[in-house]
């Protein structure tokens, strides 16, 4: 089952550039302002003078240069599943299971850096390994899912959606026992979490201030993201992808690895979402936690969705969600207004757009 | 006409949702009660239902703007310990909060013992005991839950060596039908007074005990004589900390460290009410407290 | 175990299960048309909240359940007309859904209730079954139940009745598997689908009326807490079969109230492991380690004429 | 009964439908006859409101029928059986039957007395509790029939219902026409087989590009005419094999012209092995049995028999697609037994499958994609798409190979059935090394002139040396083009017999099971 199954096994005669760069650019953003402008609604329904809320909103996300770091940092996350997210897509493959492979990177990054002696290592390993392994690991968590799926044929929407709430709990295990990743006990009030990795395994501050902490993730997700555009306009990857999420059967027949094919594609998904994992937990967490995740796989998976196959829109969506938490904690601080609000915004942007893909798409095909 | 003092600025970060009927919501009344006393003298800013991700950027934009920043459980602490050394001008307060090995100058943290009141409550719960049998629900695994859940049972064992104590994690304070089947499975063994440390889960204990006839001992703070169903009240003063944070700040006398609350520092942070309960049976809880605080007990932290 | 705690476990059990078992038979005649439900775990928080205002407002639990099933109209009838009038995502449409309604119920809860409420919500009463009621030790521990647990039993057995035995039954699976058959055959694949999904809504609402004021009478935010979703991981545990579906449902609700009994029993097992437990289940389920998965073929996709 | 008066439809800059102006009769089977992308099937989804017409109207016994969907058609009384199947596979004769027309609680017992009913009637037989899914294609075929029947149609609308038939069936088939037609319903039949026409037709209306071109009362005698219509040139300009394959005049003499002697494969080293080839189900039942086959080079090996006798899993096995349980195969002197699809094609295979639109193409991605899909990795460059490269191919290709299309970067699916085969053909015959090709069932569904183009190429391959196992349905197609052929029963080679025109009545035998 694809999300996107084809409506027609021969709409897109037209060319794909429109498709992705007319439809959702111009609807998303009638979503996005429809969708904020409900939420006003409900501030003056809360009774909350919009003078208030506004300025708390846009101070939260812009005002400051922490809380664009704050946001940037973020949208990092965000992407970093989106992009995996519609590269399986490509290969016809939904991958729900971020918060899962964002779990389990942030395991294993914790796991490296507390206790795979990379502290003191030169060059930036410190930081580097407990990343890759965290990558590989996240890789290996989606990989299972490819491997059910191209072996045993088993839906990678469920695997992957068990897989998340297994690594969920598998987190909780861990920092429960100290013969896993807890930090040792002092007192028998030693609370469950790990211990604070070391300072040479956190991600290094662009601007090597806390002022306005962007840490190195986030070029490094760019260079990704031009990456996964390349992988999917120009490569033979790209190629095999397209043809595998068409038709596996022709696919096979014409001499295309399938199975490895969709293996890969999960893996690579997952190694993202295992990235975006370390990237959290170094990045900003340093210790792990139950309920390290806080949903960010959820929110990654929504901007691979609404993305509908772009980079491009991948990066728009992550920056967007990402720029909205910010703004609603703000503006629960100075105006009260329950967070609950964000919420509201984000799930009427996910329906809109959502509902409205497909008869864009359908319109624009028959005309 | 006076001259217009500036009032203190409070930034409180409840991590869960300041409705829960428990820890964050004694919290919360804590708040309350210190913006009643103080009016205009201080301006609050809070925050509710924060998660992990997000912690540091609320900290953070609560550190920009308040002098004073309160951390409402031991799950904010990691975090503010972090945020502190970035704004060494703020005062940061931890309710919940553990000894930690490197001590900030602007970091404060508040123990809130609740095993020590346990102990007490199991006490209570044991002379309440009609069929020898008492229980305890907690929510997360995690140590203050779990010393609670074992000094509960020693407080019981102390009064009765031969009663029966069970004892059950939900792993989630807030989840309501599984604190319900939590507490059915005790009754079912016999337990007739329950304990307890969660939040919205208590609704459903308070269920089960309506169902079966049994009662339950409260946490937090005390409602005597509003709901039959409770013979008890433990105060552990988690709100009363929140007000002592304030206190300390407006009063210009806060301070940094490590500060066991509990039994130690009164009522008010600790303590053990039985609603209809004879003299004796206050006589002897107060030993028992006396005896904590002497050391002649000694009891789990957390 | 004594007789007296094996008769509690079964009745924890069996309202551990109830609302899993509404959700997932409204979910499993969805799914069996082709539409892979996500948002039922935001129709059942709608119906919980509103089971409960109904409840609190009223004084009175029935229009509490009448409330619920009204809520959910809205949220079920806009997963409809997104999934099968608009084609859209079924897998995006329901998640979004989720989103916006966990949002606006924590949003209405704190408007209608106020911020810290300590109102009672009344909530339905037990009844047990005259015979098996009086039974010794069990009668009272697993019988004595709240109506809307037999109304499940009856449901399943209703809803396995159609799929099994009567035309609408053989058309609602035809739209999951070959929708393009239905369609050729002169029934609508969009009202059929459509109504599958207003079915779910139904089922879904009277689980969510069963969390708040079926068994505990209160309403906490977020309370369903992915209870839709373990529905959803019963119907895929049950092979998209009635029976085992229904299997599946009591044996989460089992693995659930196993957690309550063990330590009685001073069984340790660590307490992830058991709640990980339905889906660890469900993964070795779909892993293909018993037997082969037979989702819908037509499962997710939507469906155009030509 | 039913007229269509000036219906034109267009699916985006193409017409596939131009002021179609016809008259059903009720008591009439009328055929419609026209190359692939005539416009027929798009006619019939019209009927029966599938498609709406752009402009143009209907009228039903005098009264204006303008159908939203096949509901309204079917309740008008109009019926309709299309090519591919819309059956539910996993459920039974009876349930299929029920869909659609069962009310209520289903009293399963009183259809299968129905089924049964209408089967004597119609001389249908049909167990009304199989699975569908476990049936040959006749049966579903059946199945479908039965469906539309069951309902008492006015209209029938049968849109090439015997490209997947077996002789017998067809002439069963053809007889439920005419007794459906003596019932005083309408019958329109879309085929591409003139025998049929000749056959059935009271009435024929020819369709190209869209327009009717002619019609004739008296098919049988105006079927040169017919045919030239059709296809828009001289019938002499086909060769012999080509339109005996569509039952046209003049098919059995030709024959012997084109025929390939026996000879030319003589003394030829043999290429391939196949050896004692076995394939059992999951369910555990032999599918294929024991099968051994031996190719030269240059040498056509038909491979007949009645659909569902392991002409499929003879396929798939050497296409690498399906495991066999035992039995071995060589090609040149590698084995193949276990290879996997990128092996076999490394070996220098090349495959037709039969199923050209779920495995032979990937119908949303270009016709330059389908056309290099065997061999990707030779036009990517540091794991880059050398996308010029490709279409120079392409372009070549399609030169070559003469397939029509608007331009190599269109979808697949835009090219008619005739020119997607032609363009899987030319990718096959492309494959590096080639020296065996499987082609199955390469001309099903095609007109005459594209079957043409198709027995053309894979004769040209056979000259430069390829052995061919072509499998086919149309025993005259093997008979015409194959230097021997095998027959399978039940999954095993039953016999060998040259392909001559006088073995015809053995071979016929053979794929019955009446053999030695
Ligand atoms: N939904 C559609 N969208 C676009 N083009 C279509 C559509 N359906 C059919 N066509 C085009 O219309 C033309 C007529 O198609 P149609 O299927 O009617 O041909 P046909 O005569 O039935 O051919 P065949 O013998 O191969 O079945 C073809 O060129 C086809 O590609
Ligand atoms: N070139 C095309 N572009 C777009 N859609 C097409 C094209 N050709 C066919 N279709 C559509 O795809 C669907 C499947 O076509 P197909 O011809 O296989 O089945 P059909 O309509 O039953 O006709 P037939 O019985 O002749 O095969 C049809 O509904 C048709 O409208
Ligand atoms: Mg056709
Ligand atoms: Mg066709």
């Amino acid at each position: 089952m694809s999300a996107e199954a084809p409506p027609l096994p021969a709409t897109p005669w037209r060319s794909n550039l429109s498709r992705l760069t007319r439809l959702p650019g111009v609807f998303a953003l009638a979503a996005v302002l429809v969708a904020f402008l409900v939420g006003l609604l409900l501030v003056v329904a809360m009774g909350v003078p919009l003078g208030k809320a506004i300025p708390a909103f846009l101070s939260g996300a812009f005002g400051s240069g922490y809380a664009i770091s704050a946001s940037l940092n973020r949208s990092v996350v965000f992407a970093l599943v989106g992009l995996g997210f519609i590269l399986a897509n490509r290969a016809g493959l939904t991958n729900v299971g971020g918060e899962g492979q964002i779990a389990i990177g942030g395991i294993v990054a914790t796991a490296v850096a507390l206790y795979g002696g990379v502290d003191g290592l030169p060059l930036g390993l410190p930081f580097i390994l407990p990343m890759l392994a965290a990558t590989l690991a996240g890789g290996v968590w989606g990989g299972i899912a490819g491997v059910l799926r191209a072996r045993v044929g088993t839906n990678e929407v469920i695997s992957t959606l068990l897989l998340s709430f297994i690594a969920v709990w598998l987190l909780y295990w861990c920092v429960q026992s100290e013969h896993l990743l807890r930090q040792p006990m002092t007192t028998s009030a030693t609370l469950p979490e790990s211990a604070e990795i070391p300072h040479s395994t956190q991600l290094p501050l662009l601007t090597g201030s806390y002022a306005t902490p962007v840490t190195i993730g986030l070029p490094i997700m760019i260079v990704l993201a031009i990456l996964v555009a390349v992988v999917l306009a120009r490569s033979g990857l790209g190629f095999r992808l397209r043809a595998v999420g068409l038709n596996p059967v022709a696919s096979a027949r014409a001499g295309i690895r399938v199975a490895s094919t969709i293996v890969l594609a999960m893996f690579i998904a997952g190694a993202l979402g295992g990235l975006a994992g370390a990237m959290m937990l170094q990045g900003e967490q340093y210790t792990l936690k139950t309920g390290f995740s806080s949903g960010y796989g959820f929110d990654g998976l929504v901007v691979g969705l609404l993305a509908r196959g772009s980079v491009s829109g991948v990066l728009s969506a992550a920056l967007l969600f990402a720029f909205l938490r910010s703004g609603g904690i703000a503006m629960e601080m100075s105006a009260g207004v329950p967070t609950a609000l964000v919420m509201v915004i984000q799930g009427l942007i996910v329906i809109m757009i959502a509902g409205a893909a497909y008869w864009l798409e359908r319109r624009e095909a028959s005309a | 006409p006076s001259y217009a003092e500036e009032p203190l600025k409070v930034g409180i970060l409840i991590p869960g949702s300041k409705t829960d009927h428990g820890w964050m919501e004694s919290g919360y009344d804590g708040l309350v009660a210190a913006q009643t006393k103080y009016g205009d003298k201080i301006a609050v800013q809070m925050i509710e239902n924060i998660n992990y991700a997000d912690m540091d950027q609320a900290l953070t934009q609560l550190a920009s703007g308040n002098g004073l920043v309160i951390g409402v459980g031991g799950q904010t602490q990691a975090s503010v310990y972090k945020i502190a050394k970035r704004f060494p001008e703020v005062k940061f307060s931890v309710v919940g909060g553990n000894k930690v090995e490197e001590d900030l100058p602007n970091v404060a943290g508040y123990d809130v013992k609740q095993a020590e009141i346990a102990f007490v409550a199991g006490a209570a719960a044991a002379m309440l005991s009609k069929n020898g049998a008492v229980s305890y629900v907690g929510g997360l695994e995690i140590p203050s839950i779990v010393n609670a859940g074992a000094e509960f049972g020693n407080g019981a064992r102390y009064i009765n060596p031969d009663i029966k104590y069970f004892e059950n994690y939900t792993g989630d304070f807030d989840d309501v039908a599984k604190s319900k089947e939590a507490t059915l499975a005790a009754i079912a063994q016999g337990a007739d007074v329950h304990y307890h440390i969660l939040n919205l889960g208590l609704r459903g204990m308070e269920q089960a005990a309506k169902e079966k006839g049994t009662h339950i001992i409260g946490s937090y703070t005390d409602y005597c004589g509003t709901d039959p169903l409770y013979v008890a009240y433990s105060i552990t003063g988690v709100g009363y900390q929140v007000q002592y944070a304030i206190d300390q700040a407006v009063a210009g006398t806060w301070e940094a460290g490590y500060k066991p609350f509990g039994l130690a520092m009164g009522p008010q942070a600790s303590d053990m009410i039985v609603c209809e309960g004879t003299p004796e049976m206050a006589e002897k809880l107060k030993a028992i407290m006396q005896d904590i605080l002497d050391g002649k007990i000694t009891v789990l932290e957390g | 175990m004594t007789w007296e705690m094996l008769a509690v476990f079964i009745g924890s059990s069996l309202r551990l299960a109830t609302p899993l078992l509404l959700g997932a038979v409204g979910e499993l005649v969805s799914e069996r048309a082709g539409v892979l439900n996500m948002s039922i775990e935001g129709m059942m928080l709608t119906a919980a909240l509103a089971g409960a205002v109904g409840a609190w407002a009223t004084g009175s639990p029935e229009i509490g359940l009448l409330a619920g099933l009204l809520a959910v109209l809205p949220v079920a009838a806009l997963q409809a007309f997104l999934t099968n009038g608009l084609r859209a995502n079924q897998i995006v449409t329901g998640l979004g859904i989720n989103i916006l309604v966990l949002g606006i119920t924590t949003l209405a809860y704190r408007e209608i209730f106020g911020a810290r409420s300590r109102e009672t919500i009344p909530g339905f009463d037990k009844w047990s079954p005259p015979v098996l009621g009086d039974m010794p030790v069990f009668g009272e521990a697993v019988f004595q139940q709240v109506w809307l647990v037999y109304a499940a039993i009856g449901l399943v057995l209703l809803t396995g009745f159609v799929l099994a035995h009567t035309a609408l039954g053989v058309a609602i699976k035809a739209c999951g598997e070959n929708p393009r058959a239905v369609d050729k055959s002169g029934l609508s694949v969009t009202m059929i689908r459509s109504g599958a999904v207003m079915f779910t809504g139904f089922t879904a609402a009277l689980g969510g009326v069963f969390l708040s004021i079926g068994d505990i009478h209160t309403f906490t935010e977020g309370m369903t807490n992915g209870a839709g979703y373990i529905a959803i991981v019963a119907v895929i545990f049950g092979n998209w079969r009635m029976g085992r579906t229904v299997i599946a449902c009591l044996l989460f609700g089992a693995a659930t109230a196993l957690q309550f009994q063990l330590p009685a029993m001073g069984i340790e097992i660590p307490n992830a492991l058991l709640i990980m437990a339905p889906y660890l289940l469900a993964f070795i389920a779909v892993a293909g380690l018993v037997g082969r998965q037979n989702a819908p073929p037509a499962l997710t996709v939507p469906y155009w004429r030509a | 009964m039913l007229q269509l008066e000036g219906i034109s439809k267009r699916f985006g800059a193409l017409a596939a439908l131009s002021e179609v102006h016809i008259d059903f009769a009720a008591g009439e089977v009328h055929c419609l006859l026209g190359e692939n992308g005539a416009g027929k099937s798009t006619l019939c989804n019209i009927v029966f409101g599938v498609h709406e017409a752009d402009s143009g109207s209907m009228t039903l016994d005098g009264a204006v029928y303008r159908p939203t969907g096949p509901a309204e058609a079917l309740g008008a009384g109009i019926a309709m059986v299309h090519q591919h199947f819309s059956l539910l596979e996993d459920m039974s004769v009876v349930d299929n039957l029920i869909l659609g027309q069962g009310r209520g609680v289903l009293k399963r017992q009183e259809w299968a007395e129905k089924v049964r009913a209408l089967g004597e009637r119609f001389s249908l037989p049909l167990e009304p509790f199989a699975r569908v899914g476990d049936l040959s294609i006749g049966e579903r075929q059946r199945v479908e029939i039965v469906k539309c029947l069951m309902r008492e149609p006015r209209v029938l609308i049968l849109d090439e219902p015997t490209a997947v038939l077996l002789p017998d069936e067809i002439a069963a088939l053809l007889a439920v026409c005419r007794r459906v037609a003596a019932n005083g319903c309408a019958v329109i039949l879309v085929t591409h087989k003139l025998a049929e026409i000749k056959q059935v037709a009271d009435r024929v209306t020819v369709l190209r590009g869209g327009v009717v071109v002619t019609q004739s009362t008296e098919p049988e005698a105006e079927i040169d005419r017919l045919v030239e219509a059709m296809i828009g040139r001289d019938l002499g300009s086909l060769s012999g094999v080509a339109s005996g394959a569509v039952g046209a005049e003049g098919a059995v003499g030709a024959f012997e012209a084109s025929h390939t002697p026996d000879e030319a494969g003589e003394g030829a080293e043999e290429v391939v092995q196949i050896d004692g080839l076995t394939v059992r189900d999951t369910a555990g039942a032999v599918r294929l049995d024991n099968v051994t086959i031996t190719l030269r080079r240059g040498e056509i090996v038909g491979v007949a028999g009645v659909e569902g006798n392991g002409q499929s899993e003879l396929g798939l096995v050497l296409a690498g697609l399906l495991p066999a349980t035992e039995g071995k195969v060589f090609v040149g002197t590698r084995e193949l037994t276990r290879a996997t699809p990128a092996e076999v094609t490394a070996a220098g295979v090349g495959i037709v499958p039969e199923d050209r639109h779920r495995v032979g193409s990937i119908v949303a991605m270009s016709l330059t994609d389908n056309l290099l899909l065997n061999r990707v990795e030779r036009f990517t460059r540091f794991g880059l798409m050398r996308r010029g490269a490709m279409r120079r191919t392409a372009e070549a290709m399609i030169g070559r190979f003469d397939v029509r299309a608007a331009g190599p970067e269109v979808p697949f699916s835009s090219l008619s059935g005739g020119n997607q085969q032609k363009a899987v053909l030319a990718r096959e015959l492309e494959t590096e090394g080639l020296v065996f090709l499987v082609a199955s069932q390469p001309t099903r569904g095609l007109d005459v002139g594209a079957i043409e183009s198709v027995y053309r190429l894979i004769r040209e391959a056979c000259a430069r040396g390829v052995a061919v196992l072509l499998v086919s349905s149309e025993l005259d197609e093997l008979i015409g083009v194959a230097d021997r052929i095998v027959v399978l029963y039940r999954g095993r080679a039953v016999g060998t017999l040259p392909a001559r025109p006088e073995n015809r009545p053995a071979i016929g035998a053979m794929m019955a099971g009446h053999a030695q």
